[in-house]
Parts: C-alpha cells; sequence; structure tokens
C-alpha cells in the first residue's frame, strides 16, 4: 500500500539518497535499520513530504503522492512521528493530542481515540495541563506517538521511538507498535534498537550511506552475520 | 566635468557660456520635515518656470538642480558640496529648517555660493557669534522678531495679562518664538503662568492641555506649525479651554482651518501675507497656484519657496555677473523687493529681510482679522 | 480630582489607539516571530482608505471601516506572500530588515502619490462628536468607541487564537512548523490568514484614528507603530491580552507624566518603566519567562 | 578515597511538581557510578542542579577537589561551576553548531587560559603565546577522541556520533575533574556503544576523572558502572553495584522490566 | 619571516596604497568635496557598523539603540571640540565620546543583556530614546532642539587612521579568547556557560567595546558635518545602521565595510530620482534581503591578506537568530 520507487534526495552537494526503493503491504511492520547518517530519516522525511526528492517517486494505495503537500498526505492515513520527537513545547499536552486529529470532525471519534491513548499511556493523563516542552524525553515521546494516533493512521512512519526511552518503556513501546499495527495499521519503522525491531518486524532493509544494502524478512536478517555484527553488537 | 581642480575654481563658476542658470533646489523631500520641504520646494519650482516662461533671466534660463536631504545634516551636508562643486550652481535655495541651513554655512563661505532659505528663522542663522555669515541669507521673518510681535499684539489689542506658552520642542523655531515672546511678554509687564512642550508628530495634546486647563491665563502662545496646531485648538477647545491661541506663521496653512473645523475661533497669528489679501500680486499667485496644484490653496511655506526663487531670480538680474560672488552682493543691496509674502529690504548687517508682519485671526472657522501690526 | 479622572479619560484614549495596533503586531509576532515594523504602515493605508472612501466616495464611517479592513487585509497577504514567504527559512532579522524595506516602500509610494501633507477626515455624524461633561470631567463619545472597540476587539482575538480550530493551528505553526505540517496544517494557509487578521486590525485602527484625531498623514504609522511594538513588548509579546494592558499602559503613563511633570519627559519616563519593568518581569506584564529546558 | 562529590538533601520543585526531592548523593574520586531511572524521574534535572542551570530549592552540594578543598557549589552559576572543575554533556546535543569542530574545543580550553583585553586588542606577545597553546592544545585532545582529521569542519555536518564525542572533547577541554554524562550513547546502534562504553572507560583512565553517567542502555551501564543510583519520582529508591541494582525488586518494577 | 613583519608586509601595504592613491586623488582634485564628504559618511557608517556587528552579529544581542551611542559620542565630540580648539579638543572629545558611550553602554547593558531577543531589543532602543531625550532636554549644555554647530576637524587622514583602527581592533578582539567567548554566546548560551564562559560578562564586554566604538563614530560624525541636533539619533538612524549590518552580513567585518560601501553608492546613484529615491531604496532593500537573506557575505570574511585564501569561513550566526521554535525542538537532528 505504501511505495518508494527509485528515490533521489540532495541536500545542496550532498546526495543523501541514492536511488532506494522500498514496499511496504497492507499490515505489514516494516524496518528500516542502519548506522547514523545512513538516509533513514531523510527517506522518512521525503515520505511524509516535508522534504522534496530530487527524482523518484511515492506512491499510496497506488497513487503518486510525489507532488502532494503534508496535509493531503495526512488526510490520505500517513502519519509520521519525526525523529526528535517534535511536540509543540508551549503546548499542553491536551492540546498536543487535539492538533494530532486536526483533520478529523468526528467528534465522538475524537473522544474516543483520546481516551484510548490516556489508556496506553497513563502518564500523558496524569498531564494534560503540563505544558509538552517541560516533560522529560520519555514522556514527550509517548505524546508524540499518541499525537500521531490521533489522526487514526492507516500507515505510520515511526523513526526511533525507542530513543532516550528506559528499558521498561522501549519493551513498552514495542509492544504498543506490535499492538497498534495489530489493529490495522501498517508500519513502517526506522530504528537503531535493530535487536528489538527486528523482533516485532515482518521484514527490513538496511541502509547505508544511502543506499539500501540488504533486504528480507526479519527473521533471515536477524541471522545474517554481516548484519550481526554491524548493527546487532554480535 | 571636472579638468580644473574643482575646489579652486569653484567661485560660483556659473553654467559658463551657456544659456541657462543653473539654481540648486536641496530641500527635505522625504523625512521628518518632508511637508515643509516638499511645500517650499514646489513653491520655488513654480516661480522658477514664471520665470522662464517670461524669458528667464538676462536672457538665461533658470536650470533647476535638486536634490532631497532626507531631513539629515550629512545628507545636506554633502549634497550641497555637489551642488556648489560639481553641478556649479550660483546659488542654493533651501533648505527649509535651520538645522539643514547651518550644515552648508561653512560650505557655502568655502565655495562663495549664496544660499537662501525660504524659512529658517533661527536668529544665529546669518549672524553667528556677532559674526556675520557671509553667504547665507533668507526671505522670513527671525523668530525673534515673530514672537516680540505677538507678544506686544496680545497684551494691547488682546488685553493679556497672563499667558501660557506651549510650544513644540522638537524645533528650533517654535524654541525661538517661545523665547522672545516671553522676553516680550514679560517686559510689557505681563506674567507667564506656565511654559509647556510638545513635540512634533504628536497627535493627543489631551494631557497637557487639560494640565493647562488648571490655570488661570488669558492666552495661549503656541509657536508651531498647522499640524500639530489644528488638532491642539480643537483638543483644546473640546477640553473647554476658551482663551485665545496665538502663535507665528507656521499656522498658515488651509489645513489648519480643516483640521480645527468649527473649533478654530479666538485664534491669532503672526504671517507675511494673507491668503485673502487682495493685493493683485497675492491672487496672482494664489490663482496659478490653484490651477498648477489641484486647486489647492497655497500655504505659507509655497509662498515663501516661491518668493525665494523669485528674489534669487531678482538678484542674479542685478548682479555684476553669474557667479556667487556677484550674486551674493546684489543680494546684499536688495532694496524694496516685492514678494507675495511682503516687500522687503535685505539688511547689510545681519541679511535678515527687513518686512512687516500681518496679523491673521480667526473667528469660527473664517478669517475675521487681517492687521499689520509691528 | 477632576483634572486626575479627566487625565485617566485622556490615558485610555490614548493607551486604546496602541493597544489597537499593538493588538495585530502581536499577533503576527506571536505566530510567525516577526517583528512586523510594515504594521504600522498596514495602518496609515488603512486610514487612507478609509479618507479615499469617506471624502471621495462618499461612502458612510461602517461601509468605509469595512473597505479600509479589507483592503488592508489583502494588503498585508500580498505583502506575506511576496516578501516575507520567501525568508521562510531565514535568519529573523533577515525577515526584520525585509519588514523595514516594506515599511518604507508603504510611506514613501504614499508620499509619492497623496504627498506629503496632512489630510483632514471628512465631517462625521454628530453621534460623533458628542460629548459628555461629568462633573469637570470632559469625555468624548469618540473615546468612548475607541476604548470599546480596542476592548471588543482583545476579547475576540484572544477567542480566536485560544479557542478555534484556526487558533490552534497558528500556535502550533508558532512552534514548530515542520511538526504542524505533519498535524495536517497547511502552514502557509495558516500564516496568511494571521496576516490578514492582524492587518485588518491595523486597517480599522487606521480609521477609528483617523476619525478620532481627524489628521493622517503618509508618515502617521512610525511613532504609533513603534509605541504599539513597545506596548506589546510591555505587555509580553505574543500575549493578546498583554498587548491591550500595555497600550493602556503606556497611554496612562504618557498622560499622566505630561499632565503632572513634564510632556518633555513623557518618553524618556516610558521608556525608562518599560526597562524596569523588563529587568525584573524579562518577558513583560503578562509574560512568563520560561527557561529551555535542557 | 575521599569523596569528590557530596549531595545533601537536594530538592527541586517546578511549580508543583517535586522533580527531585531529599536525593543523597556521594562519589568517590576515580568513580564511575550510572545514575538510571524511568524517564521523567529527575536524572537531568538533577544534573542540571549539580552544574547550575537550575538553582535547587533545598539541599546542599559539596564539591572537592585535592588542590583546592570542598567548595559548596549549589545555586552558583555554570560556568563558576565548571571552573571548579565539574564538566557535562547534554541529553540534547548541544555544540556550536556553526562553528568549526576546532573552534568548539578552543572555547572550552581557553576558559584555563587567560590573558588580558589589551592583549586582545593590540597582539601583545601574552596574546600569541596563549594562542598558541591553546591552539596545540585543542588539537591534541581532538586526536585523543579520533577527531583531528574533521578539525576544520562545522560541527553539524559531523554525523551524530561523532557530534557527540566532539561534546565530550568539549567537555574535557574544560579541565574537569568531575565528568557528567547524559545518556551519551542515545541513538546509537549497538556495535556503536560498544565503541562508546570503551572510549568512556579509556577517558576516565586517560584524564583521571570522577564520571556520574545517565544512560538507559543497560549493556553500557552495567558493563562500566562501579556503582549505581536509581532515581523514580525524584526519589532514590535504590543503589548499590550493578548486579545488586539489577536483582532489586522495586528496580525491576520501575524501570528495569522482566526482561533485563 | 617573523609573523609582525609579515603581518606588516601583507596587510599592511594594501592598506598604505590605498591611503596614499585617495590622498592622490584629493590632492588632484578628483575627489572633491562632494565625493569627500561621501568617503566620511562611508567611513562613519563603517565603524558604526562594524561595532554593531559586534555586538548583534558576533555575540548575537539585538541592539536597537545604536544611535543613542552614537548621539552620546557625537555631542561629547562636538561640545568638547568647540570649547577647546585644535586636536587637543577633537582628539579629546572623540576619546571622550567613546568612553562616554562605553561608560553608558555598560551601566545599561549591564542589567538589561539579561534579556532575550526582541526583549533585548526593545530595552536598548528604549535606551537610545532616553539618550535622545536628555538632549533635546539638556538645553543649556545641547542647544535642546535646535542643535550644535561644530567645526570641522576630520579629514582624510584622520578618518583613515580611525576607521582602519578601529576595524583593526575590532577584528583583533573577535579573533581572540574574549571574542570568541562573545560568539560562544550567540551561538548557545546554555552550552557557552556549561564550559565556563562567563557569559553576561562576555555580552557585557562586546555591548561596551561596541559602545565605545559606536560613540566614535558619532564624534567623528560630529566633526565632519558641521552641524548636530537630536533627531539625528533617532530610532531611525539606528536602524539604517542595522540596515548596513544585516546587509553586509551578521557576523562579517567585511560584509559590514562592503554594504557601508555599496549603500553610499547607491545613495549617489538614487540623488538624481529626487521624487521615487527612496522608493527605489526600499524595494532595492526587500529584493536584496529575498534573494540574499544572509546579506551580501553571509559570516564569510574577505581578507586583505593577499596571501592567504579569499574568503576564509568564519562562524554562521545561529541560535540567537533562529526561531524559537527551532530551538526548542528537540532532537538529534537539526533539521532545518
Ligand atoms: N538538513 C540537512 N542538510 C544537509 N545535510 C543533511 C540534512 N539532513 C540530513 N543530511 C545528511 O543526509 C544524510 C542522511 O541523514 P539522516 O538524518 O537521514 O540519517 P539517519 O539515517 O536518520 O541517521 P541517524 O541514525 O543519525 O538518525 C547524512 O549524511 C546527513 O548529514
Ligand atoms: N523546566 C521545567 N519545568 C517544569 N517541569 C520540568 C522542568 N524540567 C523538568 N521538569 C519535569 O521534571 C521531571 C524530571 O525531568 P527530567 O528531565 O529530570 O527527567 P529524566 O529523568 O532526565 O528523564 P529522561 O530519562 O526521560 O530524560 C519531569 O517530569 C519533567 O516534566
Ligand atoms: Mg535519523
Ligand atoms: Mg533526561
Amino acid at each position: 500500500m505504501f511505495e518508494i520507487r527509485d528515490l533521489h534526495v540532495h541536500f545542496g552537494g550532498i546526495h543523501a539518497i541514492k536511488g532506494i526503493s522500498l514496499s511496504v503491504e497492507d499490515g505489514e511492520i516494516v524496518t528500516l535499520i542502519g548506522a547514523n547518517g545512513a538516509g533513514k530519516t531523510t527517506t522518512l522525511r521525503t515520505a511524509s513530504g516535508l522534504k522534496a526528492p530530487t527524482t523518484g517517486s511515492i506512491w499510496i494505495d497506488g497513487k503518486d503522492i510525489t507532488k502532494a503537500s503534508p496535509q493531503d498526505r495526512v488526510k490520505m492515513g500517513l502519519s509520521h512521528v519525526p525523529e526528535g520527537r517534535r511536540v509543540f513545547p508551549r503546548l499542553t499536552v491536551l492540546e498536543n493530542l487535539e492538533l494530532g486529529a486536526y483533520l478529523r470532525r468526528d467528534r465522538a471519534g475524537i473522544a474516543a481515540d483520546l481516551a484510548d491513548v490516556y489508556a496506553r499511556f497513563p502518564v500523558l493523563a496524569e498531564r494534560t495541563k503540563q505544558t509538552a516542552g517541560t516533560l522529560s524525553g520519555g514522556e514527550q515521546q509517548m505524546l508524540a506517538m499518541g499525537r500521531a494516533l490521533m489522526a487514526r493512521p492507516r500507515i505510520l512512519l515511526l523513526d526511533e521511538p525507542s530513543m532516550g526511552l528506559a528499558p521498561l518503556l522501549v519493551q513498552m513501546i514495542f509492544d504498543i507498535v506490535k499492538g497498534i499495527n495489530e489493529t490495522g495499521t501498517t508500519i513502517l519503522l526506522v530504528e537503531q534498537n535493530a535487536n528489538m525491531a527486528l523482533q516485532i518486524a515482518h521484514r527490513a532493509y538496511v541502509m547505508e550511506t544511502g543506499s539500501i544494502v540488504a533486504q528480507g524478512t526479519a527473521a533471515e536478517l536477524a541471522q545474517t552475520e554481516d548484519i550481526k555484527k554491524a548493527y546487532l553488537g554480535g | 566635468s571636472g579638468t580644473t581642480a574643482p575646489s579652486s575654481a569653484a567661485g560660483g563658476g556659473a553654467a559658463a557660456g551657456g544659456d541657462t542658470v543653473k539654481v540648486g533646489l536641496l530641500f527635505e523631500l522625504t523625512g521628518n520635515v518632508a511637508s515643509y520641504g516638499t511645500a517650499e520646494a514646489n513653491g520655488a519650482k513654480m516661480a522658477a518656470e514664471e520665470i522662464n516662461a517670461a524669458g528667464g533671466v538676462n536672457g538665461k534660463k533658470i536650470q533647476l538642480v535638486e536634490y532631497d536631504t532626507k531631513s539629515d545634516t550629512a545628507e545636506t551636508t554633502t549634497l550641497a558640496a555637489k551642488l556648489m562643486t560639481q553641478d556649479k550652481v550660483v546659488a542654493i535655495i533651501g533648505p527649509a529648517t535651520s538645522g539643514g541651513m547651518k550644515a552648508q554655512i561653512q560650505l557655502s563661505a568655502q565655495n562663495k555660493v549664496p544660499i537662501v532659505s525660504g524659512s529658517a528663522t533661527a536668529d544665529d542663522l546669518t549672524v553667528t557669534n556677532g559674526k556675520l555669515n557671509e553667504y547665507v541669507f533668507r526671505t522670513c521673518f527671525v523668530d525673534s522678531y515673530q514672537g516680540t510681535v505677538m507678544a506686544k499684539y496680545a497684551a494691547s489689542k488682546l488685553n493679556a495679562k497672563t499667558a501660557v506658552i506651549l510650544k513644540d520642542t522638537s524645533s528650533d523655531y517654535a524654541k525661538g518664538l517661545a523665547d522672545a515672546f516671553d522676553k516680550q511678554f514679560k517686559a510689557g509687564g505681563g506674567t507667564v503662568a506656565a511654559t509647556e512642550a510638545y513635540t512634533a508628530k504628536q497627535t493627543d495634546f489631551n494631557a497637557v492641555l487639560t494640565k493647562l486647563k488648571g490655570q488661570q491665563f488669558d492666552v495661549m502662545y503656541v509657536p508651531g506649525y498647522y499640524e500639530e496646531l489644528g488638532l491642539i485648538i480643537k483638543q483644546a477647545r473640546a477640553l473647554g479651554i476658551t482663551a485665545p491661541i496665538t502663535g507665528g506663521d507656521g499656522y498658515e496653512s488651509p489645513k489648519l482651518a480643516e483640521l480645527a473645523g468649527s473649533a478654530l475661533t479666538d485664534v491669532y497669528y503672526t504671517n507675511h501675507y494673507s491668503a485673502t489679501d487682495t493685493d493683485p500680486k497675492v491672487t496672482a499667485f494664489i490663482d496659478a497656484f490653484k490651477k498648477k496644484y489641484n486647486n489647492a490653496t497655497p500655504e505659507a511655506f509655497h509662498a515663501l519657496g516661491y518668493d525665494t526663487m523669485k528674489f534669487v531670480a531678482d538678484s542674479i538680474k542685478r548682479a555684476k555677473s553669474a557667479t556667487g560672488a556677484d550674486v551674493k552682493a546684489a543680494m546684499t543691496e536688495t532694496k524694496g523687493f516685492s514678494g507675495v509674502t511682503g516687500t522687503f529690504d535685505v539688511d547689510p548687517a545681519t541679511h535678515n529681510p527687513i518686512k512687516q508682519a500681518t496679523i491673521i485671526g480667526y473667528k469660527d472657522g473664517k478669517i475675521s482679522v487681517t492687521e499689520k501690526f509691528s | 480630582m477632576d483634572q486626575l479622572a479627566q487625565q485617566l479619560i485622556n490615558g485610555l484614549s490614548l493607551g486604546s489607539i496602541y493597544a489597537l495596533i499593538a493588538l495585530g503586531y502581536t499577533m503576527v509576532y506571536g505566530i510567525i516571530q516577526l517583528i512586523n515594523f510594515a504594521h504600522g504602515d498596514v495602518y496609515m493605508v488603512g486610514a487612507y482608505v478609509g479618507f479615499a472612501s469617506m471624502a471621495i466616495l462618499g461612502l458612510g464611517v461602517f461601509e468605509s471601516l469595512a473597505l479600509a479592513m479589507v483592503t488592508c487585509m489583502i494588503l498585508g497577504v500580498v505583502i506575506e506572500r511576496v516578501a516575507y514567504k520567501p525568508l521562510r527559512n531565514s535568519t529573523r532579522i533577515a525577515v526584520l530588515i525585509t519588514a523595514i524595506g516594506v515599511s518604507l516602500l508603504l510611506e514613501y509610494v504614499m508620499l509619492y502619490f497623496v504627498g506629503a501633507a496632512v489630510r483632514s477626515y471628512p465631517p462625521l455624524p454628530d453621534y460623533f462628536n458628542a460629548q459628555f461633561a461629568v462633573g469637570g470631567v470632559v469625555i468624548s463619545a469618540k473615546s468612548l468607541i475607541i476604548i470599546g472597540v480596542s476592548v471588543a476587539l482583545m476579547i475576540g482575538l484572544q477567542f480566536i487564537v485560544q479557542k478555534t480550530r484556526i487558533g490552534k493551528a497558528m500556535r502550533a505553526v508558532s512552534q514548530d512548523a515542520d511538526a504542524a505540517r505533519l498535524m495536517g496544517i497547511n502552514v502557509d494557509n495558516t500564516i496568511s490568514f494571521t496576516f490578514a487578521l492582524g492587518s485588518a486590525l491595523a486597517g480599522a485602527a487606521g480609521v477609528l484614528v483617523g476619525i478620532y484625531y481627524n489628521t493622517i498623514n503618509p508618515l502617521m504609522g512610525i511613532m504609533p507603530g513603534l509605541k504599539a511594538f513597545v506596548a506589546a513588548v510591555f505587555g509580553g509579546i505574543g500575549l493578546i491580552p498583554g498587548a491591550l494592558i500595555g497600550g493602556y499602559f503606556i497611554g496612562v503613563t504618557e498622560t499622566l507624566v505630561s499632565g503632572y511633570f513634564s510632556s518633555l519627559l513623557q518618553d524618556a519616563v516610558v521608556f525608562a518603566i518599560l526597562i524596569l519593568v523588563l529587568i525584573f518581569k524579562p518577558a513583560g506584564l503578562l509574560g512568563k519567562n520560561v527557561r529551555e529546558k535542557v | 578515597m575521599s569523596d569528590i562529590l557530596a549531595v545533601e538533601g537536594l530538592t527541586r520543585n517546578f511549580g508543583g511538581l517535586a522533580a527531585v526531592s531529599n536525593v543523597n548523593l556521594r562519589l568517590g574520586t576515580g568513580e564511575l557510578v550510572g545514575l538510571i531511572g524511568p524517564n521523567g524521574a529527575g536524572k537531568t534535572t538533577v544534573f542540571n542542579l549539580l552544574t547550575g542551570v537550575y538553582p535547587p530549592s533545598a539541599g546542599t552540594i559539596t564539591f572537592t577537589r585535592q588542590d583546592r578543598g570542598p567548595v559548596s557549589i549549589g545555586g552558583r552559576r555554570p560556568y563558576a561551576i565548571c571552573r571548579a572543575g565539574v564538566g557535562r554533556t547534554f541529553q540534547n546535543i548541544r555544540l556550536f553548531k556553526d562553528l568549526t569542530v576546532l573552534d568548539n574545543v578552543v572555547i572550552a580550553l581557553q576558559q584555563n587560559r587567560r590573558y588580558p583585553l589589551l592583549s586582545s586588542f593590540l597582539r601583545l606577545p601574552p596574546f600569541a603565546k596563549a594562542e598558541a597553546e591553546i591552539h596545540a592544545e585543542s588539537l591534541e585532545l581532538l586526536r585523543i577522541m579520533g577527531l583531528d582529521a574533521k578539525a576544520e569542519e562545522l560541527a553539524r555536518n559531523l554525523p551524530y556520533g561523532d557530534q557527540r564525542h566532539l561534546e565530550i572533547a568539549r567537555a574535557l577541554a574544560t579541565k574537569p575533574t568531575l565528568l557528567l554524562l547524559d545518556e551519551p550513547a542515545a541513538g546509537m546502534n549497538p556495535n556503536e556503544t560498544a565503541q562508546l562504553t570503551r572510549l568512556i572507560a579509556r577517558l576516565r583512565d586517560e584524564f583521571a576523572l570522577t564520571i556520574l553517567l545517565i544512560e538507559h542502555d543497560m549493556s553500557l551501564v552495567m558493563k562500566i558502572c562501579e556503582r549505581i543510583y536509581v532515581l523514580d519520582h525524584g526519589v532514590v529508591i535504590a543503589s548499590g553495584t550493578p548486579a545488586e541494582v539489577r536483582a532489586n525488586p522495586k528496580v525491576i518494577e520501575a524501570y528495569l522490566g522482566e526482561e533485563a | 619571516m617573523p609573523p609582525i613583519v609579515r603581518t606588516l608586509l601583507t596587510r599592511g601595504v594594501p592598506l598604505l596604497a590605498l591611503y596614499l592613491v585617495v590622498l592622490g586623488l584629493i590632492g588632484a582634485g578628483i575627489i572633491d568635496a562632494y565625493w569627500m564628504a561621501t568617503l566620511a559618511l562611508i567611513c562613519v557608517n563603517i565603524v558604526l557598523a562594524v561595532s554593531l556587528n559586534l555586538i548583534t552579529g558576533f555575540t548575537g544581542q539585538f541592539s536597537l539603540g545604536h544611535a543613542g551611542f552614537m548621539a552620546i559620542g557625537a555631542y561629547a565630540t562636538a561640545i568638547i571640540s568647540n570649547a577647546v580648539a585644535g586636536p587637543a579638543g577633537f582628539l579629546g572629545g572623540l576619546l571622550a565620546g567613546g568612553v562616554l558611550a562605553a561608560l553608558v553602554g555598560f551601566l545599561i547593558g549591564l542589567p538589561t543583556l539579561r534579556l532575550r531577543g526582541d526583549y533585548l531589543a526593545i530595552a536598548t532602543l528604549g535606551m537610545a530614546e532616553i539618550i535622545r531625550v536628555v538632549f533635546v532636554n539638556l538645553d543649556s549644555v545641547t542647544n535642546g532642539a535646535a542643535g550644535l554647530t561644530v567645526t570641522q576637524n576630520m579629514d582624510w587622514n584622520w578618518f583613515f587612521v580611525l576607521t582602519v583602527g578601529s576595524v583593526i581592533l575590532i577584528r583583533n578582539y573577535l579573533r581572540s579568547r574574549q571574542g570568541r567567548d562573545a560568539i560562544a554566546v550567540r551561538e548557545d548560551e546554555i552550552a557557552a556557560e556549561s564550559i565556563g564562559v562567563d557569559t553576561t560578562r562576555a555580552k557585557v564586554m562586546s555591548f561596551t567595546i561596541g559602545a565605545f566604538f559606536g560613540g566614535l563614530g558619532g564624534g567623528m560624525y560630529a566633526s565632519y558635518f558641521y552641524f548636530i541636533k537630536p533627531d539625528l539619533f533617532g530610532f531611525l538612524k539606528s536602524i539604517d545602521i542595522l540596515v548596513i549590518v544585516v546587509l553586509g552580513g551578521l557576523g562579517s567585518l567585511s560584509g559590514s565595510i562592503i554594504a557601508a560601501i555599496l549603500l553610499a553608492l547607491i545613495s549617489t546613484l538614487l540623488q538624481g530620482f529626487t521624487e521615487i529615491r527612496m522608493i527605489l531604496y526600499a524595494l532595492l532593500l526587500v529584493v536584496i534581503m529575498i534573494f540574499r537573506p544572509e546579506g551580501l557575505m553571509g559570516s564569510r570574511e574577505l581578507s586583505l591578506n593577499v596571501f592567504s585564501r579569499l574568503g576564509r569561513r568564519r562562524p554562521a550566526l545561529a541560535t540567537a537568530q533562529a526561531a524559537p521554535g527551532a530551538s526548542e525542538a528537540q532532537g538529534k537532528g537539526d533539521e532545518r
């Protein structure tokens, strides 16, 4: 349902993405792993329309959305939890969550989803009136996830959701990601924590300096020696 | 241009041999005091057109070289230098304010180019520290004259014993008038109960007027310009201040009546001329002005700019040659020059025009008094 | 006593004018952190449109007000799209200088076409000119109108920014434009809306001031623009109630200083108080000095 | 082995929230100690209190340097605390991104190499001498951190891992005796984390440092920390050797989870 | 070659050449009174812009009050040089003006430099307005609104010495530890504090030094242009100086110099278009900013040193001017 074809991205003179293609099928969790600076974040930013590609195309449900604006992509069911959380620092937790549902009009549905987010992340329920900028790192990560869920996305792009989280929470976040996926949301997951990512993903791509160097089912890749050495710390 | 060294050959060199004579027009067309500078420049331009239409001076057309000082003195100095050394004008008209004039006094002496303002009224402009600035002239009253005249008028004709002064502190003009009024009024036995101030471009005077309202006085002296005066008069009358409001030639503008509306009553000011004057020279000027500028009634600045240009042309005509030095000499010897702002001689000792003030008085938005007074 | 009451009325009326301009200033600032120096000049254009509409087209006061607001709204959006939008990713000082350029442009284009001389507004319906005397205190209908309008607009704006959907979008854009995009917010439109609203307010202020003082000129926006900026900072820049309070505070202070000390010192005293307030409340009267979390 | 840092009754409130309450910590000279705990437990706030970013609401912080004796640093300005000998890195990298790698280090290093203002204006001999020293020392430090080849690059253009290293280098340049590291391994993959673990151990020895570090990556914490404090809701809920802490049921419940 | 000799050769020779060429042109009458006045204005603007750049471009402290320092310098120089004839009065005046401006800068800076961004801007704007109002009211000393006439004491020799001297001193300052501390403050105040930079001291020092040279610029102005009055040093003058700084590039001294020259040339070119000159100027300003928002030079420097690479990269300006949202966006990647 989501596809990237032969994508190239430049930052000025820097050729950051060098012709990658990848696809995520309906209901899948696909993970994109790779070293720092490989281009994972850039791939996601291009997918959600924050960064324009040089060439190549991006597709949702067989429709070319390369030229669509970010808000149109949100309308089509794409949601992106960016690297570094990017919560609105001077808005309250509740306002942040409400903004997640900006394009939705169904009050009842929004209320239900809000209750759902609070159930998944009880910390947020305790902090509804706190300004987001003063939350701890982990709290902000939960808020960012919750905010994305408020859009009730069909495809969710996650950029390192476990970064800076306590072990208990890392586990929890991966459980939540899995849970979200099980309720029918397609997920493209970028992770440094490759071990965990490969555990919950169906398929995986490995990126290195702007290119995809390996792909396959998560289980296969987790057994590949090179990959174990380079990314799994073993 | 410069094949000869400009600084030495700059003796007000006329457009040698050509059939034009160059006159500089250096006014504040933008910046703080743009409205006065623009008006005076327009008056001067109109005069130049008339002169040229009538054949020019001594058979030569007047060619105006115009620059904008942006109401900035460094710009004024720079452009005055340009007019004198590069454009080689015979004389410079402007700027409108004394500060602008002061920025080119030294250059005028160095380059021997007379500079003439129609509205720079500071007493120390033409004579600084007791020394005459040889190349500096003006066609308007000096501050002290107007202030003195109005103080006398207030005491004798308005029967005022106690006065309050409200002056525009951002202009040296208002300060000069206020000081002279204060001195003369006290010398004549009156008391000045309070002196307050405002600044140009202010639009709300209620605070200071409310404060003055608490005083007992027979007359208010408010030297300044019509832009603020229209509002001051209006706001004063709205607050219930009924004493006569008096001032100087800065009041002269049809805008005063527009801004103050019906509140314009019991207002008196010293002026050069009156737009209701029946003198043919004045009516001709007003008609021509209306024709050229969309039926607008000329203000004092227009008239002064107009007269200044005529005065310069007249001096060039009488000069032995079209050089700065000779034109300056002719200016100094001026006797009985008759313009729309009155007839005057130039006082050789001070380079000030000797002319009589007209008092203009308003009742219910209409002119009720026009009399010569001194 | 009467005099004090009179001075307070004077101060509130003057303050309302600052507040009216400051509201638009502060709103634009709050959303894109731009000190929009051209705001005072949009206000000037509003005053001229009102003038033209009354004096030339012969429209009534309220029609003219509406016309001025619409014209300024369009002007504001055009300025934003042409001059500010290309600088979205530049430093704030660069945009500030552009705003100064736009400000000069509006002033001098206006100066070129209408001349430097002041113009006076045409006569108004009688109810504008009414005056009430309470004891020795004179209150004009105009003062009441202008005070009332400033309060009403403040409340309206505050409602829009805090309670409506577009208001929330505006605040989101102000904090993180990219993240706002990811919420499905059209950032460009939101910013344009902000300018439209702010400029319409400036237009309204222009006409009201034209009515109140009866005088307009092409450079009329500079000083009130500056004072309004000061008022906005004073109250806590970006905060809508702050603009109102800042405006009133400055109006009343100026009035009291000229009423009881010397009008010569009014600006100096206002600025001195401002500096003192900022030293003790570094984010303005209503602003919270949130320290960045590290 | 004497205590280099003694924290007693440290408390910090934000509005109604007690981010840190009544925390006591002791660090012996040369120790490598971990500070762990759930997100929002108050770990970074403790760092901010130790380095003067926030003044404490209550409590004392005593910092001891062999050569200078004990000083109370609670509530002093950050730069003064740094000069006393406490260096730190930030959870969210705060490099001077638009300066070169070298300049980042130079600015930190020059705080120990003073010369008068007049020398700067007129380029007098003290200026030249100190500048040469600063330059040489900075390059040496970059070499130790493996960044010397990138000395002239802008910090923003460094890969993420290098930026983390540069931040540590910059902190070292201030010549600290106590170094506070806030999540140095965040955003690194397991491989990079392993390298970093070795580096931290090495730095402690080479620079004779005492290190207090916050980290969520247990592979790093358990490997190199000699002692660990566990913070939860602003309170120390456990402390001890890695083995002790790992086995502590309170810590498992609040932080580690069953898997760790 | 010992470094000092090298410096003299690489920097001194071109400067000396510049000095002599202009001197020659003046002697030959090619630089006449008009061009000399233009040159004077350029020199004054260079000193003003470079000193403001030190405060705003390098230290990241947004100041809208530079005209206030200029006013102090101008009045001090005017009053002293009118009272004491000859070079003693004029040089003493310049020095006194600079020192007085620095003193005021120090006293104002100490409490206000704690303020951030626009709040500081408004405080400095207020300071300049207060200075102006004080000059209007100190009638007995300053002659109030009517202004002061000043003797012309500056010529090309003085302009050269003072302008080049100011630029060199400020440049030396910026490339010293004090200057780097200032740049660190601009880049990230919290990080700077954390590595031992006394940020208050760094800011106040830059502000005071900037104020000194601002005062000097004012004194140079007064000593050439015959006449000063308080409203020359209003808010719009501060803006004019800021425009030069931003146009040249925040954080680029050579940018400030180039912009000062360029704006003078533009002004000269536009003088013929009396009626629409300001419209053209405003348009030009907007267009330049749209196409070169980082200024003509960005934060690069052009070196006089003919042997070194041209355009050595210097630190760029970031934190102080980046949108607050950007600095609060957490996370490792700087996304913009
Ligand atoms: N705004 C930018 N300007 C210039 N170069 C950029 C920009 N953003 C990313 N890059 C470059 O593009 C490349 C890919 O970066 P990206 O952030 O996508 O990597 P990543 O795989 O997400 O790394 P990480 O694991 O550190 O998050 C890097 O070389 C980076 O330096
Ligand atoms: N400036 C502040 N204003 C208000 N609350 C704050 C502030 N700084 C921190 N807090 C609150 O204090 C608590 C502790 O935050 P802190 O950043 O110290 O957590 P942490 O232990 O470092 O968490 P993490 O591991 O997620 O970084 C959090 O609940 C946070 O919201
Ligand atoms: Mg990334
Ligand atoms: Mg933390």
